[in-house]
């Protein structure tokens, strides 16, 4: 069941330059989303930004609520970003395909980048004992790690951090590092969110160790429904399909299913 | 309720209401039904049907501009066996018009949607898409000639008596002529507009956004556009129309009615709001209320007067 | 300076910048003087001139839509002698390009207009507007047919050696075509968009908003179809292209440029930041620096690539 | 001379509900606008609404900035009134032509509608010593006439209200005000700014009675520069002009110069 629902805004704090966590009041998508699910959001009147935003679901941190981690980046996450506690929003969700939780007794890496990171969260926050989890984190720089960091759900694993520029933890890409513990240990799965270099680089280093990977992909987002075909990603499959839809399809794919070419 | 009669004739086809969805926004119907009654729409059309299964164009596919949305989705479907293996089953628990939007890259290719689903029962009705943009099998040649698309209408007013509304494309000199010609050859209604070519230049690298280059634009930005071909069709036909253009809320569709749209239909505003369209048939009938309008159909064409 | 060559050629005028501003959002120039030196500017295009002075159309004259505006201004304008008499000594101390916008309801109305201004020294050019979507006598009849627009051009060629720039309607099936037919008659340049038709309906009356019912569309809501017009037309022609339509800063300029405009045309942000022209001019000048670009001229048609 | 500038809201103040005393710094037009003429605002981003909006000017409370009186309406007028001190706003100004100032020892009446109070505000501001006058003020309602009654400008003059409910000063029109006062003393010029309805009925007491008339028009304004032919009200004349421009021509005009008969 999905939910149109006005909502109210239950807290928005900071948590390092343009990077927002919104406490979001909405029973219905609190109590139904799964981790890798994502809402649409609109916080605004008339037609521009035209269309609600996709953003995925951070975490259910109190009944009744959703959380969201939001980076400011244009028009429509300006507007989001910039709303007070009980201010309105227009939430649609939960929408689209989440990740495998891994099973109990399951090693599994996280592989984020920068706010990507969102989604990773809330497979932690719902994960069972006995799975054993690295979360691999790479942003550009230091600032871009405090939030993260300070998350208690987060916080509380196992977390290698990099940063483009080593200003916070190692200096180069999360895939370095993700590198490094491969040859270590070889996970059962890797669950991969972030711009979209970084998932073909996790995509195919996963290929290469022979590690089942999901990613998290991004596109323009019309509807969110599955129903305007806006929101492709190309794909192979042994049945010519050429392309999925990233609302109802995914936004989690098995990294295999993409095809990487052709971005 | 109310007492406002809002039922509209479409052709051959009595509306509940004059509410439509527009093709390729709202997929077949079921994408909305957790968000609200979709029987309480006046009818649904659906995403244009092609006797293949089709991919689509590569993305991207959609980029916003001002006010607008540009697409080039390039008529992804999943053809017209799918189509009644998978969606009819679920259309035909409606109990609201059904109309399919059928497209093709030859006369063959219209003649073998219509005349596969002229029996079926779940289907109300056609709307022949000789218009979309954004791909060169979609029907465009049909769209920007009298001729073509005389030939056309005729073929396919000979496979069904179901109501056959020709859906015209805003991007030619006279639409009306089309629709004339049309109009001749057993068109029952018209629909329109189907969206306006436009582009996006992505100004770092200076090449077009779309995967597609060039798209059609959609969304509030052609709303005073497609009211004035509304109103120049209808000052010209005396079949039905349903007007459309970026209509997003109740003060746009009494726009569409006073320029002379019988029926009007919501497209990319479903995509913005999954309810709009519903929230569109309750304002019409609150606005005739607190007007004392008895009928709907008292405002189309006002504009005109 | 920074070395970036902004220098264009439209027809047998050289530019010192790519930047214009549009016929009818400028008035004659001197309404902008107190905001900045105009002469920053690459020329400017004048309101349309008639042979005799015109009233205009009754008000309303304009409305707002989504990030759009209607206008039904019908031409209002001093007449021909009154211009001479007027305007141009203005005009004459500008160190810019001054292109004359020139409309009429015959032949003969262009050609009276065009003779009496070849010889005068501030006129450096003329853009022919057969694309008024507002009024009966805005020449559209030569805008939406090739023979009339090239009989048209052909006159004209005959009474001036100033650059003849033929603006091209939007509202028709191909204005290649009736580029393809002014080109083999002379025209040294072309500027599209003028308006698209559309109007706009009180939702309280039913009646339309303007006092002309029917208006056209300038503004950001056009800017994706006015660039898949000049990209379109680019792909065809050889000669210079005047981009326009929905120009609001430098962003939108290099998508026209991009697009293969050899030169753009700010219109309706004129009424909306009086300094706009200007930011463009210094916006474009600072994106080729910042990107190692030393000609603007090398971007023009990259889209096509 | 007239300017764009980028000024600043120094304060806001609630009149009433919806009505909003603005004060911005800009030196140049404040130096320079004279009652009757008006500025152009933009206080947004973006291309909705797309026109800056007309207001006229209301005084200079103080050296190097313009009082404004925005009564909330539509958009436009929301974000106006929506501005913080210290917030930006681009003004264009000073605009039009504005009233003809009383000249010592003359009786001028203002017949002023709502928040066609604030250009006459800014004539009785300037008004000279020796200058006659009473200010007419109709509104619907009693809400509407604070504003205008607890200016000091205002309140330091003679003031007859009206109000459409009878809840503050006379009950009925503004005009029907005028209408008696008219009987008791011809005042050397009437100076209106309200409603259309309004100023047609002010013009046609000024006709019959045989006083001067001046009348602010409004009208759907472009650029406000007299360069686009956007802004036209129907005259009449002897030349024939069938049209003039609010913005150069007016807003202020005769009222024997306004063709009433095309509204
Ligand atoms: C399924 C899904 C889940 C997402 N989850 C989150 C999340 O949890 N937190 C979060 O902050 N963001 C998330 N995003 C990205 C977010 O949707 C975009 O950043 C947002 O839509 C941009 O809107 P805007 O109006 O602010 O920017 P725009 O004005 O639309 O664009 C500004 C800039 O951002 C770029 N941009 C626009 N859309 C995207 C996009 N989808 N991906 C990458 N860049 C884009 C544009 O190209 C442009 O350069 C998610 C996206 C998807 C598809
Ligand atoms: C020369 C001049 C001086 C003015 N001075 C003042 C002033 O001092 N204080 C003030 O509050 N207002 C003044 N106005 C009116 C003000 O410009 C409009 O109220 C404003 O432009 C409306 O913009 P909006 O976006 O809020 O409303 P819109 O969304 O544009 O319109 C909302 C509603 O207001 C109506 N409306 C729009 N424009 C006008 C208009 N020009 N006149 C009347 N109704 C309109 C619309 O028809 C609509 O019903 C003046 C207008 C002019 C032309
Ligand atoms: C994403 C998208 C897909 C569309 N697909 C179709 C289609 O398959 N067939 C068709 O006739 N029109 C299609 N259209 C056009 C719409 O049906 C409608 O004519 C147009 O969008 C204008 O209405 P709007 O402004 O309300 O969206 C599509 C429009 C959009 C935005
Ligand atoms: C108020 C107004 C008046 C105009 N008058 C003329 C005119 O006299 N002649 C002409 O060729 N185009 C005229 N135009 C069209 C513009 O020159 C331009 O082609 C069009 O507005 C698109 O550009 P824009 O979106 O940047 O405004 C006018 C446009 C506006 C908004
Ligand atoms: S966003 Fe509409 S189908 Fe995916
Ligand atoms: S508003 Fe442009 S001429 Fe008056």
């Amino acid at each position: 069941m999905k939910y149109f629902l006005k909502a109210k805004v239950r807290e928005n704090t900071v948590l390092s330059e343009g990077w927002h966590a919104l406490r979001i009041e909405c029973p219905e998508i609190a109590a139904s989303a799964s981790p890798g699910q994502f809402v649409q959001l609109r916080a605004w009147e008339g037609a521009s930004p035209l269309l609600a935003r996709p953003i995925g679901v951070a975490g259910v941190p109190a009944a009744g609520e959703i959380l969201l981690w939001v980076q400011r980046v244009g028009d429509g996450t300006r507007l989001i970003t910039g709303l007070k506690a009980g201010d309105a929003i227009s939430v649609t969700g939960p929408l689209g395909r989440g990740f495998t939780m891994p099973a109990a007794g399951e090693t599994v890496y996280f592989a984020a980048g920068c706010v990507g990171a969102a989604p990773l969260r809330f497979v932690a926050e719902r994960q069972q004992a006995g799975v054993k989890s690295i979360f691999f984190y790479g942003a550009g720089t230091q600032c871009d790690t405090v939030a993260p960091l300070a998350d208690p759900v987060i916080s509380g694993m196992e977390v290698v951090v990099t940063t483009d520029d080593g200003t916070c933890g190692e200096k180069g890409f999360v895939t370095d590092a993700l590198r490094s513990a491969l040859k270590n240990k070889k996970p059962d799965r890797i669950l991969a969110c972030g711009p979209m270099g970084m998932l073909r680089a996790v995509a195919a280093l996963a290929a290469e160790a022979g590690v089942k990977c999901e990613v998290s992909m991004e596109s323009h987002m019309g509807c969110g429904l599955g129903a305007c075909n806006g929101c492709v990603v190309s794909v192979k499959d042994g049945t010519g399909k050429k392309y999925a839809h990233v609302c109802t399809d995914g936004p989690v794919f098995d990294s295999d299913y993409i095809d990487w070419e052709a971005f | 309720m109310s007492g406002v009669d809002l039922t509209v004739k479409i052709g051959r086809l009595t509306l509940k209401n004059p509410v439509l969805v527009s093709s390729g926004t709202f997929g077949y119907g079921r994408e909305f039904a957790d968000f609200f009654d979709i029987n309480r729409l006046g009818g649904i059309i659906t995403k244009a049907i092609t006797p293949q299964p089709r991919p689509g164009n590569p993305p991207p596919r959609t980029v916003e501009t001002p006010a607008g949305l540009l697409n080039a989705i390039g008529l992804e479907n999943c053809g017209l066996e799918a189509f009644v293996r998978e969606k009819m089953p679920y259309l035909k628990t409606l109990d609201t018009a059904v109309i399919v939007n059928v497209a093709g890259a030859s006369e063959q290719d219209y003649v073998d949607v219509v005349r596969r689903l002229a029996e079926e029962d779940g289907v109300d009705g056609f709307e022949i898409n000789i218009s979309c943009p954004n791909v060169k099998e979609g029907g465009i040649e049909f769209g920007t000639r009298p001729e073509p698309a005389a030939a056309l209408v005729g073929k396919l007013r000979r496979e069904t008596d179901k109501t056959l509304i020709v859906k015209l494309s805003p991007n030619v000199t006279d639409p009306c002529e089309i629709a004339e010609a049309a109009e001749g050859a057993g068109a029952d209604a018209f629909s329109l507009v189907n969206t306006f070519r436009g582009m996006a230049i992505n100004q770092e690298t200076g090449r077009p956004v779309l995967g597609n280059r060039i798209g059609g634009l959609s969304g509030p930005a052609i709303k005073p556009l497609a009211l004035y071909q509304v109103y120049r069709l209808s000052l010209k036909s005396t079949k039905s129309i349903i007007g459309m253009g970026g209509i997003f809320n109740t003060a746009d569709a009494m726009e569409f009615i006073y320029a002379g749209a019988d029926a009007i239909s919501v497209g990319t505003a479903n995509l913005v709001r999954p309810t709009a369209s519903l929230e569109i048939v309750e304002g019409l009938e609150a606005y005739c209320a607190a007007r004392g309008v008895g009928r709907i159909g008292d405002c189309v064409g006002r504009a005109h007067e």
